[in-house]
């Protein structure tokens, strides 16, 4: 069921990160605004890129994230596909093997279930099981996450089911400028890449965004905040609550590292070891359920390799492994990660 | 509609009120969803305007203290025939505790009631088909003389589990009725960018049991269909599909904004064949429904109404810590 | 098959023997399979025994040199109408480094070949039809007039991919030819089990293309049929689903025993009605082929395949390092 | 593709194990003797209980996991349904939810994935979307694993795609005396259980088995072994393949403890803990891919919970993170698991 949310723009999140950026005049665009300017530059600019799924043409998408495209590129190229996911992704991948660049649509992650057979199966295996002979260029972009009221069904984190698939990649950017970079990578990769959107991140979050060409690496974590305490490593909206925190924990003498995954597989291991060595102290998060989630692979990977440099346990804040975030407003209070639970997360870390 | 045609449907006067009754508590009670959405006390409805004369009429053709029913979002009309109340509609939009649909965990037009035979459903659309067709498949296997039946819109009598769903029936000869809710849209989707067959019951034949289309917006029609095709599930007959066309006159949901996509002529002209409004002139003209009593049902129902949305905004949320609950049962 | 039918077609003598050499060499190429798995040479071989003349008919009323195929397992005569080699195929069934399918990664029956423009399959039946879908939507976007060919067995045509793809290549209008190679059964489970529609071909109608079921074992049927829809794919008419019936002459796999579920007659029977034979006979009828000729064929064929057989045998395994390569390509 | 491979017996295997147990005479049943015989008996004590898949009827299974049931129940609880997986999980959850207890197979469980969506959106989330109201008793089998020359789609370990789904239970018995306890106990759980038996096990392992009524707890973990140098946490066949490599070492002086996770979802945190701790220095084995596998998670709870517990590095043995398994033999060796990457993990660590 289409549900988007009217969501009260959160512009405090921003203001201290774009203080950071600083310098020459950028235009501001909101997370998918970025993500809407990375399609139509990919599509101006290469013609084998198109645009499928539910609702995308004249309707611009249910939360009007192909806004225009279909106006400048027309039906053929903008497809309003009937309401099938597995056909969605199976005919995207399809066009891909000829030599197209599909940009398909799930109207909500939590939809792109159907589409999971021909995702893991065919997107993923493609290259390989053709032994390099076949290759599958398709992104499949989804929009995932809570705290827009969405219930059990428009709210869940779905990368779990994904990140342990070899020859896909997943990408969940945190900002404008992370998603328009990477997006834009995503639809130039050579493989099936999987893209999730942070809903509730869509409008709320602002900051200033190139009008040039440029991509970001897929496969690299980024140090969203340096600091020497405490390390975060985080992913999607979560990034944004963290920073939030570390500022205001500043002021308390608590200096907090992030990183920020953006590709949350394969993960950048080196990043990771890198950022966790480097405080000693490791708090990682998602809204995803606990149990599982991808920062367990993180946790792993972290007590595979830096053990000796840990000084506390490495601390996971997630959401509660319930199968889903209830709809009633309390409720769903309940499952979400907000900055008063990471402050208190790091709070508890640097007092170990 | 003007000669009596219910008669030999084996339908009463009273029986015709009665239907009549449940798609104007359903009218009313999605118009006032709307009110409490626009002024901010309820955060989404999805309207079952427009298809409540066809949802009350299926719902009629069956046995509604026995059948089954797995009904979709916008069955309004379905759940109100088979027995959830007002209170528990007003109970759901609010996501109160008391919402005997998920307690408040889902989104309004998630239905589900066990000792009413409602089978819960979720939001990805058709996944409801199959269960239909395993709870007739264990009635089949129990020998109980149940019918299931299942709802959807035609949008998503393009996913896969609706074939699936269908075959398994088919093949079985299970006593499952299936009604696509044909409503020209799915969201923005106009129907010919969604099928490019001439009616939906056409898939019928490809597994192997009968399809008919029916106007949803003459519930009789609907009824006889519906009716039929539960006389051949209860005599071990099988399956059946059926179509049954109408028109969705609200947006999508309380989120869309459907001028984007289809004029507003369209929508006026759908207005008139409105099978809410036309049932209702068919029992004026057989005099089964005077001025008075309309008026009379219209202010019980009006009360029932505010006394349901009184109940529900004052009763309390599930407690924070009820999200731990129920996650598994031992 | 008595009279000159060919010719009607458009076919001449030569077509027709290079369609029985394709047809033959497909045959004694699945016995030899046969041989070598049950010497322990090879361990796994799935057959297109009973199916070659229908997919060589098929293939041939293509544009072999421009077309683009979606074959699934058992189509060892698409493939070799499409280019694949003997040698090619025995490399995959030894597993073999080159095997140009997938250097030896995928069990025999798992093709592909960009060269040849056949699409890389996979064993979860029925993925392959949205794939076929989207070369005809690719193509179409293109401007080609390239025809996509996509084949599965009956029981895969009950999978939601098959509903989802067919759906979605009308709508769209798409060149893209889906054959249904109906050989009565899905592994033990007997056509009745797998459907109840009559014809596999009646869930065309639901899709609003056109549907049509030939006798597989007659391959000038088979040719007719689907030149007849790539000519209506390629003059932007839209997509077809064809019913090819014919029978599974060996058991499902060299893995499975078929004696118990069903009986030997009825497989001695379905032997008679082989296209295989049936086409020989009427080629032998047309004097297209005499014993002279079959003999000499036999022979060159036997030739060529022991010959793969040979190479294929004492052709290198891929490193076990190479396991490594080729997740991502970049 | 149906792929039963003619397997080598590997009595090697069971011999050691099986003196362990000891004592009166038992039936000595394979693994797959004892999930035909679960699902008999079940099928005896309770009218509801009934199988439903791929060739399940007069073919008994692909496998012979239902051999001589249809026979014995007749077509109606014996049902051989189209080749449908969405289906026949939908279906299946349709009758759960109106009282029955369906063991549905997958022939597969390469095979599941079609059926992603009824089995996470519907089955695991029915109770709890309901509030208690409706519940999917159903048990769906499949069939994993590799090693069997069954290639990329006929063994896979698939069980990480569903590790993250609150409301499901995920049970993967190592050994024919788990299989049946924990198969009847399957049967009779109010929740629906993924229950995965290893394919390679299935001939290959045998051991004692009561042919008394007996059900095994879901949710606890095993010890299968007692030791005190090294702590080895797997589970399904990699199980016995510890077994082996710990006698081996034995003789050599190192002294290992095996945990067996029988469920691998939810985990038995306790009983990780416990074992982790219990030597400090811990194995994780698992046949599936590395990264996003099931011991990450396993990783990140003893991270959280034994950080000061541990003397070494927590270590991972898993499949590489290729998409799947080849089908050649060299390139399916080199991906398998076996007793010697264990013994050479097991040294590693002895000499940390
Ligand atoms: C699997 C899935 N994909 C997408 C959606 C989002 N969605 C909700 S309703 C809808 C359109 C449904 O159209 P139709 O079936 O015709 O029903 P209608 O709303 O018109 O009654 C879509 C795309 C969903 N709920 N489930
Ligand atoms: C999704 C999926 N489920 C199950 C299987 C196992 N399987 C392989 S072939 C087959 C039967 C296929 O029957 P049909 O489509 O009629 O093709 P045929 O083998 O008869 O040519 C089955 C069940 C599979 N490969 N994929
Ligand atoms: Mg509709
Ligand atoms: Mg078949």
């Amino acid at each position: 069921m289409q549900k988007v949310h009217r969501m009260p723009v959160q512009n405090q999140f921003m203001t201290s990160y774009m203080e950071t950026k600083g310098g020459k005049m950028m235009p501001i665009l909101s997370y998918i605004q970025a993500v809407t300017q990375a399609m139509k530059e990919e599509m101006e600019r290469d013609e084998k890129v198109f645009v499928l799924g539910e609702d995308v043409g004249v309707r611009g998408g249910v939360f009007r994230a192909t806004e225009g495209l279909y106006e400048q590129f027309g039906e053929s190229r903008v497809i309003d596909t009937p309401l099938a996911e597995s056909a969605i992704a199976g005919v995207g991948i399809g066009a891909a093997m000829y030599g197209m660049r599909p940009v398909a649509e799930m109207q909500f992650a939590d939809f792109i279930l159907p589409a999971v057979n021909q995702i893991i199966s065919e997107a993923a295996k493609m290259r390989y099981r053709s032994n390099n002979d076949w290759t599958c260029p398709i992104t499949i972009r989804a929009p995932y996450g809570g705290g827009v009221h969405g219930a059990l069904y428009h709210s869940q984190s779905i990368e779990a089911i994904f990140a342990n698939q070899p020859g896909l990649k997943i990408v969940m950017p945190s900002s404008p400028y992370d998603v328009k970079g990477l997006l834009k990578a995503a639809i130039r990769d050579e493989d099936p890449v999987l893209f999730l959107e942070h809903k509730r991140a869509y409008r709320s979050i602002k900051e200033e965004v190139p009008d040039t060409d440029y991509t970001l690496p897929i496969g690299k974590a980024d140090i969203k905040r340096e600091g020497s305490d405490i390390t975060i490593i985080t992913y999607g909206l979560c990034v944004q609550w963290a920073i939030q925190a570390a500022e205001k924990l500043a002021s308390e003498g608590i200096d907090v590292h992030i990183l920020d995954l953006r590709t949350i597989y394969p993960l950048d291991q080196e990043a990771i070891k890198q950022a966790a060595s480097k405080t000693g102290k490791v708090l990682l998060i998602t809204e995803d359920n606990k149990e599982g989630s991808i920062i367990g692979e993180v946790a792993a990977i972290i007590s595979e390799h830096c053990l000796f440099d840990l000084d506390a346990p490495v601390k996971r804040l997630a959401g509660p492994d319930v199968p889903a975030m209830p709809y009633a407003p309390p409720l769903e209070k309940e499952f979400m990660i907000n900055q008063d639970k990471i402050e208190a997360a790091i709070r508890d870390l640097a007092e170990f | 509609m003007s000669e009596n045609k219910h008669q030999k449907l084996g339908l009463s006067n009273q029986d015709l009120i009665e239907m009549y009754r449940v798609m104007l508590l359903a009218r009313r009670i999605d118009e006032r969803m709307w009110l409490l959405n626009r002024s901010g006390k309820i955060p989404f409805v999805v309207s079952c305007q427009g298809q409540e004369a066809l949802q009350v009429a299926a719902s009629f053709a069956l046995n509604r203290s026995e059948d089954y029913v797995a009904p979709y979002y916008r069955d309004v009309g379905v759940v109100l025939s088979f027995g959830m109340t007002a209170k528990e509609l007003m109970l759901q939009a609010f996501a109160k505790a008391e919402d005997p649909n998920s307690g408040g965990r889902q989104m309004p037009g998630h239905f589900g009631q066990k000792k009413n035979r409602m089978l819960s459903g979720s939001s990805p659309v058709t996944t409801q088909v199959p269960h239909a067709v395993g709870i007739a498949l264990a009635a089949k296997m129990e020998n109980k003389s149940i019918v299931s039946f299942v709802t959807l819109g035609e949008g998503s009598s393009n996913q896969g589990d609706f074939h699936e769903g269908l075959n398994f029936a088919a093949v079985q000869k299970l006593p499952v009725i299936t009604m696509v809710e044909n409503n020209k849209y799915a969201i923005s989707v106009p129907l010919e960018k969604q099928v490019a067959c001439e009616k939906i019951s056409d898939r019928a034949i490809g597994y192997g049991m009968p399809g008919i289309t029916v106007d949803g917006n003459d519930p009789l029609a609907v009824y006889e269909a519906v009716k039929q095709a539960a006389d051949r599930a209860r005599n071990g007959e099988g399956p059946s599909l059926i179509e049954a066309v109408s028109y969705r006159l609200t947006p999508h949901s309380s989120d869309d904004d459907d001028r984007s996509y289809r004029k507003r002529e369209e929508v006026e002209q759908a207005k008139e064949k409105d099978g809410f409004h036309t049932f209702a002139a068919y029992l004026r003209e057989q005099n089964i429904l005077t001025d008075e009593k309309l008026e009379q049902m219209e202010q019980e129902i009006k009360e029932e109404i505010n006394e349901a949305t009184d109940y529900a905004e004052s009763a309390p949320y599930a407690s924070p810590e009820s999200i731990y609950d129920f996650v598994y049962g031992n």
